[in-house]
């Protein structure tokens, strides 16, 4: 739609209709979706420029250390990464799995529609809650062990696995009917159907969601809290049932450690590594998707 | 339990949040040196870690700002934990103000009850007229600490209760931002998280029937800070002494103890007749859990 | 006059209405019963119309006089132009980004085209009617209140101008029980009627309609087409339609246009269906095309 | 031509068979994760009840796990929850509710196509880095000119409430995008301005989606742990009403950020106070389960609407 | 069309004009040259056939006997059902979760809605081509071998068979040097010409063919019809389509539908065209309504 809001006209025959309210109503709206833009903008640079001096070299390869000058981010950085890879395994499966059977399989029934509803509220339930999950069920039933990889994986995998769902899903809707038919025309199985005609077709559209929805992961604290994930760790995690800790969670550590230091340096360039992490992981996304979107 | 704890060149850590820079400054020089060591390193206070983590065979070494209580070393027991106190370091627990709170310099051990027990004072005024007129804003640990214990023990004592309404913390850093944030507040936490904060926070000096004392290094390393300086300790399970990386651990921690690593922290490092003593120990169970 | 104005196509402003209204051989009976009253004042009138979208012209070089308190049909095929032509009676196409008009339409005289008109105030002299009827989910008061509300116009008695409305729309009868009720839960002829309602109850001077029974059954249909004739009486009517035999049963005069937005014929109604001037005019109407 | 043979093939089917359980196993997980969810929460929940009355945990006015004299009283729980999102739907609402608006009736394409995006990013931002803004820049700043609480109830909302900006944002903005043209048309021929048109047309019709898209940011706020875990306090109590501005300028204390305070290893385990955290996440659960239900169900109302 | 509208609207006094009638020039010259080299021998058969979509009737009793190696053309209104019929031949309604057939449709004297047959195993006797062309976003030859692959016919001699099917396609002069290049890069009527290739690659019995020109230009069009009459040298071809010439131009039968989805007449082309049976057959041909 066009903007209709241009200067009220002088005077003519047809008399005039005040724009005052239109115009203020602009400016509002405008300054409404500006606002959340803007603020987080403000603390970004902030944020960056609180990390200048601290996030170099050193900080990227060292373990944490109560000494500001000394405090490293590696054992974090590859606990996430290492967490990450984790989840993206489990949940690539099962959530194309679980999206390959709603949208190609499943009939119109109470049954779909069920999990359908169910899924949709599962995206909704609070990440600590997935936190009380993994801490009862892998911690707790399974004997995973407290805090370790295979523990913080399953668990966040759980709380992201509805969004992979959600959104390989619309991929999978989004391939033409008319490439299934041509494929079942040929005498084409629904197996052979899903693998060489529609995961094909929907496989950017799904790897974008996945992906999108590991960055989620990535910036991911409470759960880890929950199933008692260590405060600190200094060195890489060695198998998947070592004790390991993450970004964000050495983030909130040190967001409480005496020393202004920390507060005003240390966390600052924990927090701009994070934000590049993830900034990398969707740029991906969008690179996949923007590929995708040329070719049809 | 602890199947997985116990596997390979993992070592866990759980614990005071008092001892926690000690222990990690430790172990982040000896992850340098020893890189396929996988360290796990966490903050939960003294009672958190020996109760959930220490006594349930879920860590091998508990940070520990008191001495093991009986209680603790029963429900070890049970499970076939059997725990080696080793002092690592000593404490000043230090009460602090808001800078400009220029009417508080000192405060005797009674005053320091009657503002921290259960139904005690309210308002500045009502421990000094002179003082203002003001509700406290109380930052402390939170009750699974060591130093809620040791604070509890040394000025509230037997007959009182630690008072609930307060801001309880396993994390000293929410105190310091406290206190520095609001002119009526007080908090209490290890000696470091004061020593590394001398110009946002003020620490009070506490008199215990001799005079004013100020807490620091020196005060505590004499003795003339009482009652409030204290031993820190790590407790070792003796069946983790099994793992060579727990005990080449150990042993790395206390000669580190000994050395200025430790005053850096802000807290007093043993002396070296502590850290002979404590090795001798060591190596005695060592070779009670090798044989 | 029509002929006239086709033949000379380079624009002479024709401002005297002097022309004789031609004979009316009993074809549509709306053209006779409308001779008596009607004034054929010309009350819009175009000047060398072009619109754009983009680079692509879709009306070139109209001229048109429409008269006062009359009908006018405008028929074609589909894509020539005919609902680009209607939505700059009342500058709707202002709403298209990439629309862009030449020339001039002048209302009453004055070009609306002009900088000086405000397309607001403008719309509000000008009743419109679409394809689809399109009740707002209100209520069926709201829903025709809906214009006197916006133009300022809901100081008094705004429930007998709404009465009014739906009585002129032949509606009132149908709903006076029920005007609390959602206008989306009437019939789709009723769902019309009410827009219309909606379209005149703040009483503009013309009232434009963009097919505004394709959507509806024979019916529906019939109800709507006596209620334009009716209409005439007080406003002028603009009616896009692309049913000849409406365009012949309701209005008093037809504006042809063709592929490329070319007005190529327009006269009283009983003319362009009888005899039109143009070879391509008849090809139209008889079918061969189109 | 011999008589045809249309036979099924056994490997073929077998193989399809094999392949449809698997799948269909996968969309069950998302069943089997609801019942495990409730399963876990429950069975530490009825442990905790069987010691602490239902009625007190739901009616206490107490909340002091550890601290004698101890109380499980979860109102003031849900009291600083409430606070956390009156405070951030003060802010998302009608912020994101005029972004939807601008997005949808007023931005040319070229401009939604970069404004939407860094919307998005709102939500994309970790919550541990919004609680870090909160505690080091956000309270600092409104400290120089409000008496305000190292840990307060504020700039927690503010954060929260940017967080969810964009969950209004985006799904309000589709249920105005689906309120058919042919209805603004309508308005715009009768004389409306563009004003007119937002307010009195394409809002009202979206209202079924927009109200489907609060219910959604307010339950995410709810739910929302490390922003008030960090920034908001540990306070447990009751707010009180007759001060408005003192429930925001002081310290709190949500169930979110009680059940990250015991589970920092606050609390010894096994005990009740253990166990409440069970309980407390219980409730939480119950509560974002009911609204997120309800969003879905008015949303997939709306979205029939207009097909 | 316009007439047909103007004569039977009872208030309109205009006078009736003949109808032209489309349709019947250019009639049936594949009906006349097949004469001689098909066998009349029935290989698909229907019984009784009837097709719900839930509740709703698409096809009602239908009995029709359909020659092996000739064409037969499907035509009717639109919504008659001619869809429908094509998709049952190859069950591919069984997709359709709300579809249900009762009756029998015999190949080569098997009923294919028998419980033993495996409708997979049906369709790789029976080609498809769809009214848009749906190639597959692989390269040229990946799109012709796809029914080679998934039938497990991809063992030997894959690119002969590629070429062999292009060629009948009639496509391969202009695809030969560009087999790896992507199907998608084709023009509509090449895109057609593919999905031909690829559904007589594997060597179907029949194939089936729903509007297959209609989303193409002329020219592309008539290559294909060429392409069409070639096909039935091999192949028993069952083309839908609304165009009633094509069907006259390329059919040896015709099936004619009307609404409700009942076979009215089904006959030789040229009887249908010329000389049909049922005067609303006659009505459809000649444009009286549809
Ligand atoms: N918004 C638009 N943007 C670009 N081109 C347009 C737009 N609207 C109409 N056109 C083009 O302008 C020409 C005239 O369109 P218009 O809608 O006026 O035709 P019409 O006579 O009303 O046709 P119909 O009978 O199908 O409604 C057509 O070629 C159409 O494609
Ligand atoms: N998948 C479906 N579900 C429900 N009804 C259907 C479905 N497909 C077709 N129908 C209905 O069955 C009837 C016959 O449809 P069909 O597609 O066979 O007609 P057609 O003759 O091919 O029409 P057209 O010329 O428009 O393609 C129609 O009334 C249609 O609405
Ligand atoms: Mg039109
Ligand atoms: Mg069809
Ligand atoms: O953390 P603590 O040292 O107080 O137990």
């Amino acid at each position: 739609m066009a903007a209709d809001t241009h200067e009220a006209p002088a005077d003519s025959e047809f008399g005039r209709v005040s724009r005052t309210k239109d115009v203020a109503f602009r400016l509002l709206a405008l300054a409404a979706t500006l606002i959340g833009i803007v603020s987080l903008a403000a603390l970004l640079l902030n944020v960056t420029l609180d990390a200048v001096g601290w996030l170099d070299w050193q900080f990227l390869t060292s373990p944490p250390h109560p000494n500001p000058y000394e405090a490293g981010f590696l054992p974090a950085l590859i606990g996430s990464v290492a967490i990450m890879l984790l989840i993206a395994l489990i949940t690539f499966p099962l959530g194309v799995g679980a999206a390959i059977y709603l949208e190609e399989y499943a009939d119109d029934g109470y049954l779909t529609r069920f999990i359908q509803l169910n899924i949709a509220n599962l995206a909704g339930v609070p990440s600590v809650v997935y936190g009380l999950l993994g801490l009862g069920l892998f911690v707790g039933l399974f004997r995973i062990g407290y805090g370790s990889v295979l523990a913080a994986a399953f668990t966040v995998a759980l709380l992201i696995l509805p969004i992979v769902i959600i959104s390989a899903q619309e991929a999978i809707r989004a391939v033409p009917d008319s490439q299934r038919q041509a494929a079942y025309g040929m005498g084409a199985t629904k197996w052979q159907t899903i693998r060489d005609v529609v995961l094909p077709r929907a496989m950017p559209g799904i790897m974008t969601g996945t992906i999108l929805a590991l960055g989620r992961a990535i910036g991911e604290t409470a759960p880890l809290i929950m199933i008692a994930a260590p405060t600190t760790v200094f060195g890489a995690p060695t198998s998947i049932f070592s004790k390991v800790s993450a970004m964000p969670l050495q983030i909130y550590n040190w967001a409480s450690y005496p020393q202004t230091e920390f507060q005003y340096g240390v966390v600052a360039a924990g927090v701009v590594t994070l934000l590049v992490v993830l900034l990398t992981i969707n740029s991906i996304a969008i690179i996949i998707r923007n590929r995708y979107q040329q070719r049809t | 339990t602890g199947i997985f704890a116990s596997e390979g060149n993992q070592i866990n850590i759980a614990g005071s949040s008092t001892v926690f820079p000690v222990t990690e400054a430790i172990a982040s020089a000896f992850s340098e040196e020893n890189p396929t060591v996988n360290i796990a390193l966490s903050k939960t206070g003294t009672g958190g870690g020996f109760g959930n983590f220490f006594c349930a065979g879920r860590t091998d070494i508990n940070n520990a700002s008191r001495a093991i209580a009986d209680a603790e070393i029963e429900q070890c027991g049970n499970s076939d934990v059997t725990p080696l106190e080793l002092t690592v370091a000593t404490d000043a627990l230090t009460v602090v103000v808001n800078p400009n709170a220029d009417w508080v310099d000192c405060l005797t051990v009674e005053q320091l009850r009657e503002i921290w027990r259960a139904d005690g004072a309210q308002r500045w005024s009502d421990i000094d007229d002179e003082w203002p007129d003001e509700e406290f804003e109380l930052y402390g640990a939170a009750t699974t600490s060591g130093t809620f214990d040791y604070f509890n023990e040394a000025i509230i004592g037997e007959e009182e209760n630690h008072r609930s309404d307060y801001h309880a913390t396993e994390r000293d850093r929410t105190i310091v931002q406290g206190v520095q944030g609001s002119e009526f507040a007080m908090g209490y936490f290890g000696f470091s998280y004061y020593s590394e904060n001398p110009d946002s926070i003020k620490a009070v000096a506490i008199d215990d029937g001799d005079g004013c004392v100020e807490p620091s290094i020196e005060t505590a390393m004499s003795g003339e800070y009482t009652p409030l300086s204290r031993p820190l300790f790590i407790y070792v399970a003796k069946e983790s002494l099994t793992k060579p990386s727990v005990r080449n651990f150990v042993r790395f921690y206390m000669n580190r103890a000994a050395t200025d690593l430790v005053s850096e922290v802000g807290y007093v490092p043993t002396t070296e007749d502590q850290r002979d003593e404590n090795l001798k120990q060591l190596e005695t169970a060592i070779e009670e859990v090798t044989e | 006059m029509t002929n006239e104005q086709m033949t000379s196509s380079e624009t002479e402003p024709t401002d005297d209405q002097t022309a004789p209204t031609p004979g009316t051989d009993g074809l549509a009976d709306r053209a006779d019963a409308g001779a008596e009253t009607t004034t054929d004042r010309t009350l819009l009138e175009t000047r060398d119309l072009n619109v754009y979208y983009g680079d692509d012209r879709a009306l070139t070089d109209v001229d048109i006089e429409i008269p006062e308190k009359q009908v006018t049909a405008v028929i074609g095929p589909s894509g020539c132009g005919k609902s680009t032509f209607l939505r700059c009676i009342n500058r709707m196409n202002d709403l298209v980004d990439a629309a862009h008009v030449e020339g001039e339409l002048l209302f009453d005289g004055k070009n609306v085209y002009d900088d000086d008109v405000d397309p607001v105030a403008l719309r509000r002299k000008i009743g419109m009617v679409f394809q689809s009827p399109n009740p707002f989910p209100k209520s069926i008061r709201d829903n025709v209140a809906y214009g006197l509300k916006v133009q300022g116009k809901d100081d008094d008695n705004v429930d007998e101008k709404v009465h009014r409305a739906l009585e002129r729309a032949a509606l009132l009868e149908e709903v006076e029980d029920q005007l609390d009720s959602s206008g989306l839960d009437l019939s789709g002829g009723q769902q019309q009627r009410l827009c219309i309602a909606r379209a005149i109850a703040p009483d503009p001077d013309v009232i434009l309609m963009d097919e505004p029974a394709s959507a509806l059954d024979p019916v529906a249909t019939s109800k709507i087409e006596d209620l334009i004739e009716d209409l005439a009486e007080e406003y002028t009517v603009v009616i896009v339609t692309h049913n000849m035999q409406q365009a012949a049963r309701i209005s008093d005069k037809t504006a042809v246009f063709l592929t490329g937005g070319e007005l190529v014929e327009f006269d009283d109604t009983n003319k362009i269906f009888e005899n039109p001037e143009h070879d391509r005019v008849e090809d139209y109407i008889t079918g061969k095309f189109g | 031509m011999s008589a045809p043979d249309f036979s099924h093939d056994t490997s073929r089917t077998a193989r399809g068979t094999v392949f449809r359980y698997f799948f269909m196993l996968c969309a069950l997980l998302s069943i089997l994760t609801t019942v495990a969810i409730i399963l876990t929460l429950l069975v530490d929940a009825v442990d905790f009840f069987a010691q602490v009355s239902f009625v007190e945990f739901l009616t206490g006015t107490r909340w002091s796990p550890t601290n004698d004299p101890v109380a499980f009283g979860v109102l003031p729980l849900i009291s600083g929850t409430l606070v956390i999102t009156i405070g951030s739907a003060m802010v998302a609402l009608p912020i994101g509710l005029l972004t939807a608006i601008y997005l949808s009736e007023y931005a040319s394409e070229r401009r939604r196509a970069y404004l939407k995006p860094a919307l998005e990013v709102l939500a994309g931002v970790p919550t541990v880095v919004y609680g870090y803004f909160a505690l080091v820049y956000v309270t600092p700043a409104l400290d120089t000119f409000l008496p305000l609480s190292t840990f307060n109830a504020l700039s927690a909302s503010i954060m929260v409430g940017i967080m969810i900006i964009p969950m209004v944002s985006s799904i309000s903005e589709d249920a105005m995008s689906a309120v058919p043209d042919s209805l603004r048309q309508a308005s715009y021929g009768l004389g409306a301005t563009k004003f007119t048109v937002s307010t009195s047309v394409v809002v009202p019709a979206a209202l079924s989606g927009i109200f489907s898209s609060f219910i959604l940011a307010l339950s995410r706020a709810i739910g929302e742990t490390m922003i008030v875990a960090i920034a908001a306090g540990q306070t447990p109590r009751m707010a009180d009403l007759t001060d408005p501005a003192g429930m925001f300028l002081n310290s709190i204390q949500p169930m979110t950020s009680a059940m990250v305070q015991i589970g920092t290893g606050d609390i010894v385990g096994q005990g009740e106070a253990y166990k409440s955290l069970f309980a407390v996440g219980l409730t939480l659960f119950v509560i974002t389960f009911v609204m997120n239900l309800v969003s879905e169900l008015v949303a997939s109302r709306y979205r029939e609407v207009y097909r």
